[in-house]
């Protein structure tokens, strides 16, 4: 085993590197320099997501802890692109007075979190994926209580911290029960082993509640409306995007790879949650008036339809999911882009502040526009075809029923993205949002979002590229 | 570049040509340039095809184009031709280009207004090319999407309201409509081969019946939908009284089409034997949509909520019709679509216009305007003559086609609820000649409208696009109805060949 | 074979006049649009006598039989298979026969309305109208198959519609025409269905098949029965239907009274001589169907005339619009032709009902249109409707007069003129088949008589009435067509119709029966010499009469309350009951619902919000129940 | 395999311990209080892995490692949540989980 075995962990190790990097210069940087840092920042998680893409081996290490595949590498690459997008949006909010002196703070923190996830993703043990998903939780509840001036944050610090602790408290009671029916940790083991007993099934469930809490998938996601709202937009997109991302990748691979052997149990529970959690989150987010809570139960609700993936248990499910993350990332990021860049401008957050917004600013309602459609699934943009695929997945199974449920929330969620969008076009704004003009990061995140909402459904290679690395039960 | 995608490209162009204009009158130019160019493409294919078919081309579609997508799930980019088809072209694009000039005083947004209904138009063409249900739907929701912005932006009365509820319904249908589209898409290949969304592959093999049994419901309503059937027609007479007048031409002319066109091309022909066995609620159900929609007409006091009401009444109709499942019901269903388009739009038009002059659209507050404004309101008696199935005009051709047709139904019942439909041109007579006597004739009452100017040439190239398409196919609906009818061929040998009636 | 191709420009010549007057007349040469028609008008008669004496005289019979001719066919649509709809014309003595009329009278009233329409708004309107109209009638009267009958049934009803609201600026024009093209239409449904009806049964439109006495559709018909009835039976009756709308019968007789709305020239052609016997037409082009398959139908047809020529007569005793007077007069003897038919059987001497009813059909025209213009020459010159305010008029109308005279005296059947001859053939024909018939003629006979005689005294003689201005003859224009319809009112009762238009083509003997014809000119005289007694001068008897017979009279005056039925049936039925229910359920019961699923799931929302509490250990608490719940769930139910 | 307290044993104490933990966190009003219960549930965990470990599977170390980084990670979180707390009461000059409720519904 020579030191090069390690390469295949490129994409953490570049991380931590690129982590502490950001903390050197943050140490030995003069005040003049440091204005430099978010740049840098940026530039070296820029390569970072470029050198994910150079081609890689799939392997092992640390006696199967680690493992790698072109799956696990398609996936951690999607989550860097969403990163970097977040990170090229925050970087104007960390120009600000107020948050100058923390800036490494944020892209240290955030580094973390990604490599953290990127263990999870890659883990081969439960220890390992363990400790993923905590490198990846803690450091959030650090970031959600940034402003910490303001009381919201410190209140979305607190609930997402103890929330996490309790959720992580759950699922380490399962995972306790599956280690003590099967006597092994490692995936490939207990998947061998794992049966269909009782106390398989509550350790199970306890599991992916633990799991669930992370998706935000209803009764698991109360935490979310709140840490969302509290939380710097930032972070806000962030935690909905990329965090979020991250446990629908791994959970999907333990589903598939590890729990087949109940895969009857879980699509039931997938079949459950996944109606309550669109259900819900859609009836939640109609009434909502902060556009950072609103996004944050069209979130919830988005983890519903993803769900519907998940259900059959297939090929195309998986892929329909990769897919449909990358899309939502797009979409997403486009949507949090749009009101970042407001926020920072005015502080405003409220849905009733956009009225108006298009005659003042049209190219950020227009964006808008597109990212709620394609949000909403609406063709052409991608995330008709994410939506599409999901559907295709749960219906190759027979799922038509959930298919009908699932499409008939998709109603409700354009009812409340049109009433964005009536907002920015029809309503008449007594004090619009002036106009302003965005300067560069912003516009080169949204550039982005806007290429890859309108371009990744009509490119069907990404699709089929997704399609043939994604596996089934 | 073949000729079909050619429908879709064009508009697309027009649109980013739009896109970098800041003047108006550009954009008006510029967009009745473009959708001049999709007339002429239209009748360019019209003459092509009737060409090829002449030369002995006797394929089920022609000018097929097929391009593989996405591979992993047998979608295709596939388009294809048959009579129908190009003859819902060749509305769509009459109906396109009238709007366009019926709209050619919008002043808010102007830019933003001609970008959205060339959208829409797009969605439309790109509908009727398709041949492949995956791009059909999409298509299909691109066309019902922008109408959101056109009513809510430039719509007038409850827009807002009246916006969201047309696009709900319109989204819930197509929501009911996908799962359908997908259980077909799942029975495609009964014997193993490779599942298809190609619709000409799928009428090679016969779904389950049990699948049959249960996405027929599904299909037939997510296109119903959209096609005002009773109880899911009530989008329209809100979302026509609110919005602007091109898109109520455009989208009571073209966009209802695409509901009876589907449930047709997707719903009767994929599901022959759903259809045969399930018919029979959707009759009832369209049978009241005909009947009912016209009594509600009568009642009404709005022009516009009139000629909703009668819309739903008329393509109640083509959906009646095309349950029917022969070949002249179905032929009359596809001539009604046509008929019903051009009047409709002319009547919306003719409305607009009023309504730009006198700014009132109740019934009540005008009165004898045929002495101010002549042309304008012999127009409208034209439209409402044609509405009310006059012979000459494209109302009867349709209605006569389907009145017998439908009669042809070998069982007792559907002749009778025939007749029940026949008895819808009574009461079509009397709501028209209520509105006509009331609106037109007589005395002129309102002393505001004594002066108002009679139409202006932008007016006049749109109605008179169109009572001259509504005129020639009444006088010589011979041609247009063979080409539809050869086309519908296979889909009746389809049909027979599974319910041998 | 004779060559009638040429017949195809009888139609197509108005229409393009139509369109020619209709989309440039009234920019370029408004005044001239007049003369253009009646030039187009009298081209088309020219062909017209030249088609009638080419098929009379010239064409080949066989058997002794006139041939149906279809000098041009083609298919216009194609329905299904078997069934199309073409565009043709049909040449046989009817068709034939209706040419003769139509052209006849459209020209005479062509040439009247260029003076009396002289000067009004919207000249050229007018005569494209007209042209349109004679287009409709000719499509009508040569078509091919009883589709394209339907189509310019449609068309006639139409330029009807047109016409009667001619002058659209005056409400009670407006109201009369939408009644009109409404009650009309209402009957085209029954004709409609009774098309889809027999079209399904024989599997075609064409006339000719159709009425083949030995053809199958005939054989077929009959055997299907639906309750009770014969399927052909059925057909007929609803066919008929569409008869009884057109030509004014009862029930749907409440439109042509309310037509007189329309210019006068118009009620003569259309509401007098040529649309409205289309109904009579209609019956008499699938007589073969009804006489042969259809009996029952047939004695609906009948007894439908007889009541409608009572009714209105008596109606008609009361009236003193003298164009009401005129319609009733109308429906009257439109009654009559009906009920020839009715008792009419098919082939040979049966078929002298038929024969009659044709006959009849050729001279009303002929006096009917003459009676009409005459009294839009009267009321051209006193301006006013209302016999009432007439009187004496003899003195300064002396062309009119006389002409009046002849027509009052030909429907009165006064021998030698031609209503004589006409009616005395349906009286022997319902003398021969149905007796309580014959008596309601007789009845009829007398009160024709009455009426018409009532009208003209009134007129022309009675009171002397005072005058704003001096009424003076009509113009040159006026009086000529009057003239001229006069002659045929005299001499067309000598035209042999019993070996021209007979049911089956072949001509049959008739003669005189005096049993009948003597009666008959009797019960004439004595209504002429009461309507002398009352009306010749002024008298207090016709006032004395009226309160003797107070509530009959009424009823009569009234018009038997029928418009006051209709009206309650559309205003308070239709549109209270029926429509504004409907429009009120699909507001608030079906849109309510659609509205009420949104609404609903808003409250829902509202009520869930309480899970959002804020509170973390409430957060908490759902979380651990939730994974619990789903254990219990999966591990005890559904396991 | 050593005899003495039966395995059962362990398991109960470690469920009992689980539920008072979570009992804890649903009820108790402090925050700290609250941070505590949470360790419990987390050591119930562990006790659970160590058990398991040293009675059903001897020959292993997996669930013994578990529990330590269980316990590394624990105090990791602590860590942060005790920051966090101290910015709470920074802000609203409390600790009571109740009164951290501006954001709801």
């Amino acid at each position: 085993m020579s030191l090069g075995t390690f390469l295949i962990m490129r994409h953490e190790l570049l991380l931590i590197a690129a982590a502490l990097l950001v903390l050197i210069a943050e140490i030995f940087w003069n005040e003049d320099k440091r204005r430099y840092i978010s740049l840098f920042s940026v530039i070296l998680f820029g390569i970072i997501t470029i050198a994910g893409f150079l081609p890689s081996t799939a392997g092992t290490l640390f006696g199967g802890m680690y493992v790698t595949s072109a799956t696990t590498v398609l996936m951690k690459n999607i989550l860097n692109i969403g990163a970097l997008l977040v990170f090229i949006q925050s970087v104007p909010w960390l120009k600000k007075k107020e948050n100058s002196e923390k800036t490494s703070e944020y892209f240290l923190l955030l580094l973390s979190t990604l490599a953290g996830m990127n263990y999870m993703i890659s883990a081969g043990h439960f220890l390992m994926f363990y400790i993923g998903i905590e490198l990846a939780t803690i450091p959030i509840a650090a970031l959600a209580a940034f402003d910490s001036y303001k009381n919201k944050s410190a209140e979305a610090g607190i609930k997402l911290i103890l929330s996490s602790a309790l959720s992580s408290g759950i699922l380490l009671y399962g995972l306790s029960m599956i280690y003590g029916t099967t006597g092994t940790l490692y995936f490939k083991e207990v998947a061998e082993l794992f049966g269909n007993t009782s106390l398989q099934i509550l350790g199970f469930i306890f599991f992916f509640a633990g799991m669930a809490f992370k998706i935000s998938i209803v009764p698991f996601h109360l935490w979310t409306a709140d840490v969302y709202e509290g939380s710097p937009v930032s972070v806000t997109s962030y935690l909905s995007v990329i965090s979020k991302g991250a446990a629908v990748f791994i959970l999907i691979i333990l589903l598939f790879t590890v729990f087949p052997a109940i895969i009857s149990t879980w699509q039931k529970t997938i079949y459950v949650t996944s109606v309550l959690t669109m259900t819900i989150g859609n009836l939640f987010a109609i009434r909502q008036q902060n556009i950072k809570r609103f996004l944050a139960f069209s979130s919830i609700s988005q983890a519903g339809y993803i769900l519907l993936g998940f259900i059959g248990g297939n090929q195309l499910g998986m892929a329909s999911v990769i897919y449909y993350l990358l899309v939502y990332i797009f979409s997403n990021l486009g949507a949090f882009g749009v009101v970042i860049a407001i926020s920072n401008a005015t502080g405003k957050e409220n849905i009733d502040d956009y009225n108006g917004l298009y005659h003042t600013n049209p190219s950020l309602s227009l964006i808008m526009t597109l990212a709620l459609f394609s949000l909403a699934g609406i063709p052409p943009v991608a995330g008709f075809f994410g939506k599409f695929f999901l559907f295709t997945a749960a219906a190759e199974k027979g799922y038509y029923l959930l298919v009908l449920i699932a499409v008939l929330n998709t109603i409700i969620s354009l009812y409340y993205y049109l009433l964005v969008v009536k907002a920015m076009f029809i309503n008449k704004g007594e004090t619009p949002v002036e106009k302003f003009k965005s300067d560069f990061f912003t516009k080169l995140a949204l550039a982005i979002c806007v290429a890859g909402i309108v371009v990744t459904g009509f490119a069907s290679i990404i699709f089929e590229a997704i399609k043939n690395l994604s596996f089934g039960v | 570049m073949d000729i079909l995608t050619l429908f879709v490209v064009i508009p697309v162009l027009t649109i980013t040509g739009i896109l970098f204009l800041k003047d108006t009158r550009q954009v008006r130019l510029v967009s009745a340039f473009g959708m001049g160019i999709q007339l002429i493409l239209a009748g360019v294919l019209v003459f092509a095809y009737l060409s090829a078919r002449n030369a002995g081309n006797t394929e089920e579609m022609l000018f097929i184009k097929d391009y593989l997508w996405f591979k992993s799930l047998n979608i295709h980019y596939a388009v294809g031709v048959d009579g129908i088809s190009v003859a819902m072209i060749g509305l769509t694009s009459i109906v396109v280009f009238a709007g366009i000039f019926a709209s050619w005083e919008v002043e808010f947004l102007t830019k933003e207004f001609f970008i959205s209904l060339i959208l829409l138009a797009t969605g439309v063409f790109g509908f009727f090319i398709s041949i492949d249900l995956f791009t059909m739907f999409l298509f299909y929701e691109v066309a019902v999407i922008p109408m959101y912005l056109l009513i809510g932006i430039w719509g007038s009365g409850p827009k807002e309201y009246s916006a969201m509820k047309l696009t709900l319904m319109l989204m819930g249908g197509s929501a009911i409509l996908l799962v359908g589209l997908l259980g077909i898409y799942f029975n495609s290949a009964p014997g193993g081969t490779q599942l298809t969304f190609n619709i000409l592959e799928i009428s090679k093999v016969s779904i389950p019946i049990a699948a049959q049994r249960l996405f027929f419901p599904l299909t037939f309503l997510g296109f119903g939908v959209l096609g005002a059937l009773f109880p899911f027609h009530t989008w329209s007479p809100d979302g026509h009284a609110s919005a602007p007048t091109a898109v109520s031409m455009l989208h009571a002319g073209v966009l209802m089409k695409l509901g009876g066109y589907g449930a047709f091309r997707v719903a009767i022909f994929l599901l022959p034997e759903g259809a045969k066995e399930l018919s029979w609620i959707f009759i009832i159900l369209t049978s009241i949509s005909v009947v009912y929609g016209a009594f509600g007409a009568i009642a009404q006091k709005d022009l516009k909520y009139i000629n909703a009401y009668s819309s739903v009444s008329h393509c109640g109709l083509v959906l009646f019709a095309v349950l029917m499942m022969n070949k002249t019901a179905m032929n009359g269903a596809i001539l009604q679509m046509i008929s019903h388009g051009l009047m409709t739009a002319l009547f919306f038009a003719l409305i607009g216009m009023l309504y730009g002059r006198t700014h009132t659209r109740m019934i009540s507050e005008m009165g004898g305007l045929m002495k101010v404004i002549p042309f304008l309101s012999v127009c409208y008696v034209i439209a409402g003559l044609a509405s009310l199935g006059l012979p000459g005009l494209s109302g009867f051709v349709a209605e006569m086609t389907i009145f017998v047709g439908a009669f042809q139904h070998p069982e007792l019942f559907y002749r009778i609820v025939t007749i029940l439909a026949v008895s819808s041109i009574v009461i079509t007579a009397v709501y028209i000649l209520r509105v006509v006597a009331i609106l037109l004739l007589g005395p002129t009452t309102n002393e505001h409208h004594e002066h108002l100017t009679d139409a202006k040439w932008f007016e006049k190239i749109s109605v008179v696009t169109l009572i001259g398409s509504v005129a020639a196919i009444g006088l010589a609906p011979f041609w247009l109805s063979s080409m539809i009818g050869t086309s519908l061929q296979p889909i009746v040998d389809r049909i027979v060949a599974l319910n041998p009636f | 074979m004779i060559n009638f191709n040429y017949t195809i420009w009888i139609p197509l010549l108005p229409f393009l006049m139509f369109l020619f007057l209709g989309l440039a007349g009234h920019k370029y040469f408004p005044k001239l649009s007049g003369i253009l028609g009646t030039c187009g008008l009298g081209i088309i008669t020219l062909l017209s006598y030249i088609t009638a004496y080419k098929y009379f005289f010239l064409s080949e019979k066989i058997d002794g039989a006139y041939q149906k001719i279809t000098a041009v066919n083609t298919v216009w649509l194609q329905l299904t298979d078997k069934l199309h709809i073409d565009m043709g014309i049909l040449l046989d003595p009817i068709s034939v026969m209706m040419l003769v009329v139509i052209t006849t009278v459209s020209l005479m009233v062509h040439i009247y309305s260029l003076g009396y329409m002289k000067g009004e708004k919207g000249f050229e309107r007018f005569f494209a109208f007209l042209s349109l109209f004679s287009f409709s009638m000719l499509g009508l009267v040569l078509a091919t198959n009883i589709f394209q009958m339907y189509i310019f049934w449609e068309l006639v009803g139409v330029s009807s519609f047109l016409l009667i609201g001619f002058y659209y600026q005056k409400p009670s024009a407006v109201r009369a025409s939408k009644k009109a093209f409404i009650v009309t239409r209402f009957a085209d449904l029954g004709f409609l269905i009774g098309i889809l009806i027999l079209s399904f049964n024989t599997g075609t439109f064409d006339f000719i098949t159709l009425t083949d006495p030995s053809g199958t559709a005939i054989a077929q018909g009959g055997g299907i029965a639906f309750l009770g009835l014969s399927v052909m039976t059925w057909s007929m009756i609803f066919v008929f239907m569409g008869g009884i709308g057109k030509s004014a019968m009862f029930p749907f007789h409440i439109w042509l009274p309310d037509a007189m709305e329309g210019p006068t020239p118009v009620s003569a052609l259309i509401h007098a001589a040529t649309m409205v016997v289309a109904g009579v037409y209609l019956v008499a082009r699938m007589f073969p169907i009804y006489s042969l398959s259809a009996p029952v139908a047939l004695e609906v047809v009948g007894y439908v005339g007889a009541f409608s020529s009572l009714f209105a007569a008596v109606i008609a005793c009361t009236q003193t619009d003298i164009k009401r007077v005129l319609a009733y007069s109308t429906m009257s003897q439109i009654g009559y032709m009906m009920l020839a038919l009715g008792v009419s059987g098919y082939g040979g001497h049966e078929g002298l009902g038929y024969m009659a009813s044709m006959f009849h059909l050729f001279t009303h025209a002929m006096f009917k249109a003459l009676l009409f213009l005459g009294a839009g020459s009267i009321i051209h010159a006193v301006h006013t409707n209302h016999m009432t305010e007439m009187g004496g008029l003899r003195k300064y109308l002396p062309i009119t007069h006389l002409t009046f005279l002849i027509a009052c005296l030909t429907i009165a059947g006064i021998p030698p003129l031609s209503g004589f001859f006409s009616k005395d053939e349906i009286l022997a024909a319902a003398f021969h088949s149905n007796k309580l018939l014959f008596a309601v003629e007789y009845v009829v006979a007398g009160l024709t008589a009455f009426y018409m005689f009532r009208l003209y005294f009134s007129i022309f003689w009675g009171k002397e009435t005072h005058y704003h201005h001096t009424p003076h003859e009509a113009p040159a224009t006026m009086t000529i067509p009057l003239i001229i319809l006069a002659i045929g009112s005299v001499f067309s009762g000598f035209i042999p119709f019993n070996e021209l238009v007979t049911s089956d083509g072949k001509g049959f003997e008739t003669e005189l029966e005096l049993i009948v014809a003597i009666p008959s000119v009797l019960i004439g005289l004595f209504g002429i010499v009461i309507a002398f007694i009352m009306y010749k001068k002024e008298s207090a008897i016709p006032d004395k009469m009226a309160a003797t017979f107070k509530y009959s009279y009424k009823w009569a005056f009234n018009k038997f309350y029928m418009d006051e039925v209709y009206l309650f049936v559309t205003k308070k039925i239709i549109f209270r009951y029926i429509s504004q229910p409907v429009a009120w359920f699909d507001r608030h019961i079906v849109d309510a619902t659609m509205n009420g699923i949104a609404s609903v799931t808003q409250s829902v929302s509202l009520r869930i919000r309480g899970f959002q509490s804020g509170q973390l250990q409430k957060y908490g608490f759902v979380f651990i129940s939730g994974a619990i719940l789903l254990a219990i769930l999966f591990i005890y139910l559904w396991k | 395999m050593s005899t003495g307290i039966p395995v059962q044993y362990f398991l109960i104490l470690a469920t009992i311990m689980f539920f008072t933990g979570v009992y804890g966190f649903l009820t108790r009003r402090n925050l700290i209080t609250i941070l505590m219960s949470v360790e419990l549930i987390l050591n119930s965990v562990n006790i659970n892995f160590l058990a398991f470990n040293r009675y059903l599977y001897p020959h292993k170390l997996e669930g013994m490692f578990f529990s330590l980084f269980v316990i590394a990670v624990a105090a990791a979180e602590a860590a942060v949540a005790i920051a966090i707390i101290i910015n709470i009461y920074r802000r609203f000059s409390t600790i009571n989980v109740e009164d951290a409720s501006e954001m709801k519904y």
